[in-house]
């Protein structure tokens, strides 16, 4: 591989080259040569050098892959929209392999007529599109104690961020006849799990999806392919996967992933259940310690995530001294409701050692709390629900560590 | 022509009535005043052979869990502890929930296997390992309401919104929002984090 | 594979089925068994089933398929972002492998500083980020002289939509210094073809990206990573991949790419240079030749893609009738500048044959042109800028046609 | 804090100067008025012979194009035609544009191979083989901008704004848009798709 400079190495700030760079001297042979063709590729793959740009799983998080989660490479994305191929994965049984061909999804329970669609019948419905955000309740779950994982990948990863398109979850109920007497329904996939979830008619007649395309392709198997539940801004366990049948009933079915899971329990051993909504949140994810400051002082883009289940975006603040004091943060674009927005925070670096952190705020006033504030109010035995605000330590070498302040 | 969505019309006429042994077939969840169980019946002892035969190798013979796997039994009143251990006995509200998970989802990798029977047996033998029914116990779909989960009462619905967002809905601070900082904690002391 | 129906073969429309479907009534194998773990696609791709949604090429279409394009499968993908995967490609050279370390910009020309930037150098200056469509000048060129291709992959499929991560062109400029003389600049690639073209000052100064992330992640390698040129809404020629070098000059260079071709030769002779914006266009892309409808009479979902160069799709109209008589379409969104806007009709289909069209209007009051009245002005031998109403022609038994009408 | 892009700043001083020869090195575009071009010359003999070498394979020994690979050559007066034929000599209006893309693209596969001396001679070889120099004809820096290019009048900026704009920007017709529909081209007929 030809090359003077790697990362940085060049020097910048208007230093003057030494020498001509032979990499721009000497004809190089990519621009001599052919590159691919266009028959090469007909579905791509980011390039090799990209590599570290993956999924990654925590082994001693579960007992095995199976049922278990991995991580969305946040610390090295950008914009706002995840990419399928590296938005993490949260299965209870595993990624399943089911045929459109065998696809079925019944509708019954408090209903005039129960119903049994196919998956071409879906398609046939009325669609809508919409880029929402879907988070486990459980990132950054691990930090509840403390510091633990350094690396935004691992701390806040549990998140994608994708434009679906489905059929309205209220167009499906109608198509039933929903009785007087339905409240909740009751949703489950067609994987080993079946990973049932009870959820608010309310709900259920207001946003949710059912979606069978992200980022206009296909769902991707591991994201419940070929037909998945969408619950804006409600926790992901919600977003059933291999949908397989939504029953209409007058309660909660109190199922395991809404007791035993799901549930945050307080100081007092009382424990809160139907906590849905993903409360508003934010993470620097550059700089990062897995994505640190290789250029030495000057000028630094700090970048990053917020998000909130119950609206949009209105604005993110950001501090680089531990949350003494701190600057509004340029939003990429305005704020869209229970989608992610991607925050900058261009500064000029001295240098020195940064504790930095990130606010978001959202349109209904609600300001991203500390995580000892947090704390105060749930205790220390939580796992799921964390969002408070995250510090990163900055060194004066650029590489950063997941810490937690005074 | 702009808008969130199609308007909501009348009936498409998609899809096609589910059939009774279609629905009898998928719906298989049982809520917590019993509705949705099965005719049937196991006994302690009976589970015990069962649990041993399909779930010990990764719950452990007394429920008590293997490894990384989950414990069942055990915890009673560590729930305001430190670390709380949340199991069948010490955490679950409803026994609906267990007779339901164990009838969809166990055993891991072998879902859907067991019969009734054997269901209503190895629910009992869960009871039984966290002390909950005797030795003797048999459980079916007749007595089944009435054994009592101990955390029954131990769930509040979602308050966040008036006990969080009295809050946190609140001015942000932006200049002199405290003293000095101090780290307390470095996760690479703790030095948890996976290799790349 | 299980399965009593395969697509659309399971009675629609409320009629029973005669007995219990065994996909429903025996325990499938999938909700038995264990799915694929998280560690098992740290990058995914999409599941098999999907293999031909893909890029494809026409091989008669260029001499080899090195310097030569592909298409999207746009009649297989919905929502309005382009996964990379299958966003189509043209190169002039082949598709480069250029790593991030030996990657250079110059600036030169009349500026006041001449400079070279590494790549880590771009990552330090302010960030924006963008939706927007990229179409290549030759889409549909194919179809000037009559209908050609039988497929809107084929037809129309040279264009994606992705979300852009990148500097204004204009802050690298200023990095550079504009002299008073610069009027123009000539920017170019890394690859053998280098591909350079000449855009005028005002626009460099608007609303030009350097961008090094689409979609969220790193460009890919077919895309021009690591940093192409983004020029919102005009044609894809300008969009430089493996962006080498910007030059400010007192006027265009008239290289081979804006002369030989990307001009415009109209009935006369004369031809039509500097034709850099791309028309408001749109084109229904299920039903389509490669969609066709398999389902029979009843409901049935009429989709399509608009865009203009001149600002955001403000109304879509769709015809079943060959043009005699329209109906407003329901856009999934509002349209956004320069960006692609899905759009539907949801129809009761009569099962009888249909000739399939679809209108856009932009934020300018452009509407549209039918073919014909793109030629009447243009003449028969254009091979760009042919945003002329597509028709399709839906049969009687749902298998469609590209056809053009009186 | 909502906006669509950061402030417009002073210089940040990132990169670095552009050293000469670097500039030299990328900088190699040829200007319609002869800017760019190297000191040189070269003659149709050996352009003659360097073409062979080069680029005969696919442009044909007299620039005629071999299959689908680009004709250099011919097409005078047929822009006008059902089908124009367009090539150096009947399209192109600037020779700095051959002279510029053979040098920075060309031979397809090796490009940047050529000495300046021999893009001089090839271009002389092409404009030779359009029958618009003399076989004893020799290109160089100094006589470059003297060839007369056939088409050079022959390109007009973009008129679409002005000739255009008035046509398209209308009231949409959505009712008794015309009498009848007639089918008057199918692509199934012409048959070319690509298999899929
Ligand atoms: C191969 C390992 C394995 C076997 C065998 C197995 N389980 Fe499990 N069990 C698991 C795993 C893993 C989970 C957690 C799954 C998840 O969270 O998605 C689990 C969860 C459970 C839970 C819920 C625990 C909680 O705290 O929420 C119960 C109850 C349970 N199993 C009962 C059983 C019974 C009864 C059997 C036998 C009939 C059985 N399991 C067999 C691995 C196993
Ligand atoms: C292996 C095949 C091949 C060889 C050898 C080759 N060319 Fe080409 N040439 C091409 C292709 C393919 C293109 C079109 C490239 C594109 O459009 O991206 C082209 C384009 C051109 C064009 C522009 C044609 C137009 O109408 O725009 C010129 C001029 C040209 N070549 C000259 C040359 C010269 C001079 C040589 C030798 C020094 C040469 N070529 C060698 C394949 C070749
Ligand atoms: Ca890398
Ligand atoms: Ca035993
Ligand atoms: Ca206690
Ligand atoms: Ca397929
Ligand atoms: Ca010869
Ligand atoms: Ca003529
Ligand atoms: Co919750
Ligand atoms: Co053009």
């Amino acid at each position: 591989k030809a090359g003077l400079a790697t990362g940085g190495a060049l020097a910048a700030g208007g230093a003057a080259a030494q020498e001509p760079d032979p990499l721009i001297t000497e004809v190089q042979h990519w621009a001599q040569g052919f590159g691919e063709g266009v028959d090469a590729t007909p579905y791509g793959l980011p390039i090799d050098y990209e590599s570290d740009v993956v999924r990654r799983n925590v082994e001693w998080l579960t007992a095995d892959v199976i049922s278990s989660i991995n991580f969305t490479p946040i610390h090295a994305l950008d914009g706002t929209i995840t990419p399928q191929g590296c938005a993490f994965e949260r299965h209870h049984s595993g990624a399943i392999d089911l045929p459109k061909e065998d696809y079925r999804l019944m509708i019954n329970g408090l209903v005039d007529t129960p119903l049994v669609f196919t998956y071409w019948d879906l398609e046939r419905f009325p669609r809508e599109n919409h880029v929402y955000f879907c988070e486990c309740a459980a990132n950054t779950g691990m930090e509840w104690a403390g510091a633990q994982l350094n690396g935004a990948q691992f701390t806040h990863g549990m998140i994608h961020n994708m434009e679906y398109t489905g059929v309205p979850l209220r167009t499906l109920l109608n198509e039933a006849g929903i009785r007087t007497e339905g409240k909740w329904i009751f949703v489950e996939g067609a994987d080993a799990s079946s990973n049932g979830r009870s959820i608010p008619l309310d709900k259920a007649l207001d946003d949710c999806l059912v979606a069978f395309k992200a980022n206009g392709e296909a769902l991707r198997k591991e994201h419940g392919y070929p037909v998945r539940l969408v619950v804006p801004g409600w926790e992901g366990n919600l977003w059933v996967k291999w949908l397989r049948r939504i029953e209409v009933t007058d309660g909660p079915v109190e199922s395991r992933e809404e007791t035993s899971k799901y549930t945050d329990t307080l100081a007092n051993g009382i424990s809160r259940k139907w906590t849905w909504v993903m409360d508003a949140k934010s993470v620097v994810t550059s700089p990062s310690p897995q994505s640190p400051i290789t250029h030495g002082p000057g000028p630094l883009v700090i970048t990053g995530l917020a998000w909130s289940g119950r609206g949009a975006i209105q604005r993110v603040d950001v501090s680089i001294d531990g949350g003494k004091t701190w600057q509004v943060a340029r939003l990429a674009q305005p704020g869209q409701p229970m989608a992610l927005t991607r925050f900058y925070l261009d500064i000029e670096w001295d240098g020195s050692e940064m504790l930095l952190q990130s606010r978001a705020m959202d349109s209904s006033g609600y300001v991203q709390p500390t995580k000892n504030e947090l704390r105060d109010v749930r205790g220390l035995n939580s796992i799921y629900h964390n969002n408070g605000i995250q510090t990163w330590w900055v060194k004066a070498n650029g590489e950063a560590e997941n810490v937690e302040v005074s | 022509t702009l808008g969130a969505g199609p308007a909501l019309a009348e009936r498409l006429g998609l899809g096609r009535p589910a059939l009774p042994e279609e629905i009898a077939a998928w719906d298989v969840k049982v809520m917590p005043d019993g509705r949705g169980l099965p005719v049937g019946s196991g006994t302690v002892a009976d589970g015990e052979d069962l649990f041993s035969f399909h779930c010990a190798v990764c719950h452990g013979e007394f429920a008590e869990g293997v490894d990384n796997w989950p414990q069942l039994a055990g915890g009673e009143g560590t729930l305001d502890d430190a670390d709380p251990v949340k199991t069948v006995g010490s955490y679950w509200p409803y026994l609906s929930t267990v007779w339901d998970y164990v009838n969809r989802s166990m055993p891991f990798g072998g879902a859907q296997v067991l019969e009734p029977d054997e269901v209503y047996a190895i629910v009992a033998y869960i009871l039984y390992s966290n002390f909950l029914v005797d030795d003797d116990f048999e459980l079916s779909n007749e007595n089944f309401i009435e054994v009592q989960m101990p955390n029954v009462d131990g769930f509040i619905p979602d308050d966040r919104d008036e006990v969080e967002l009295p809050l946190f809905v609140r001015e942000p601070c932006m200049t002199d929002c405290k003293e000095g900082v101090e780290i307390t904690m470095r996760a690479t002391v703790l030095n948890v984090t996976p290799d790349m």
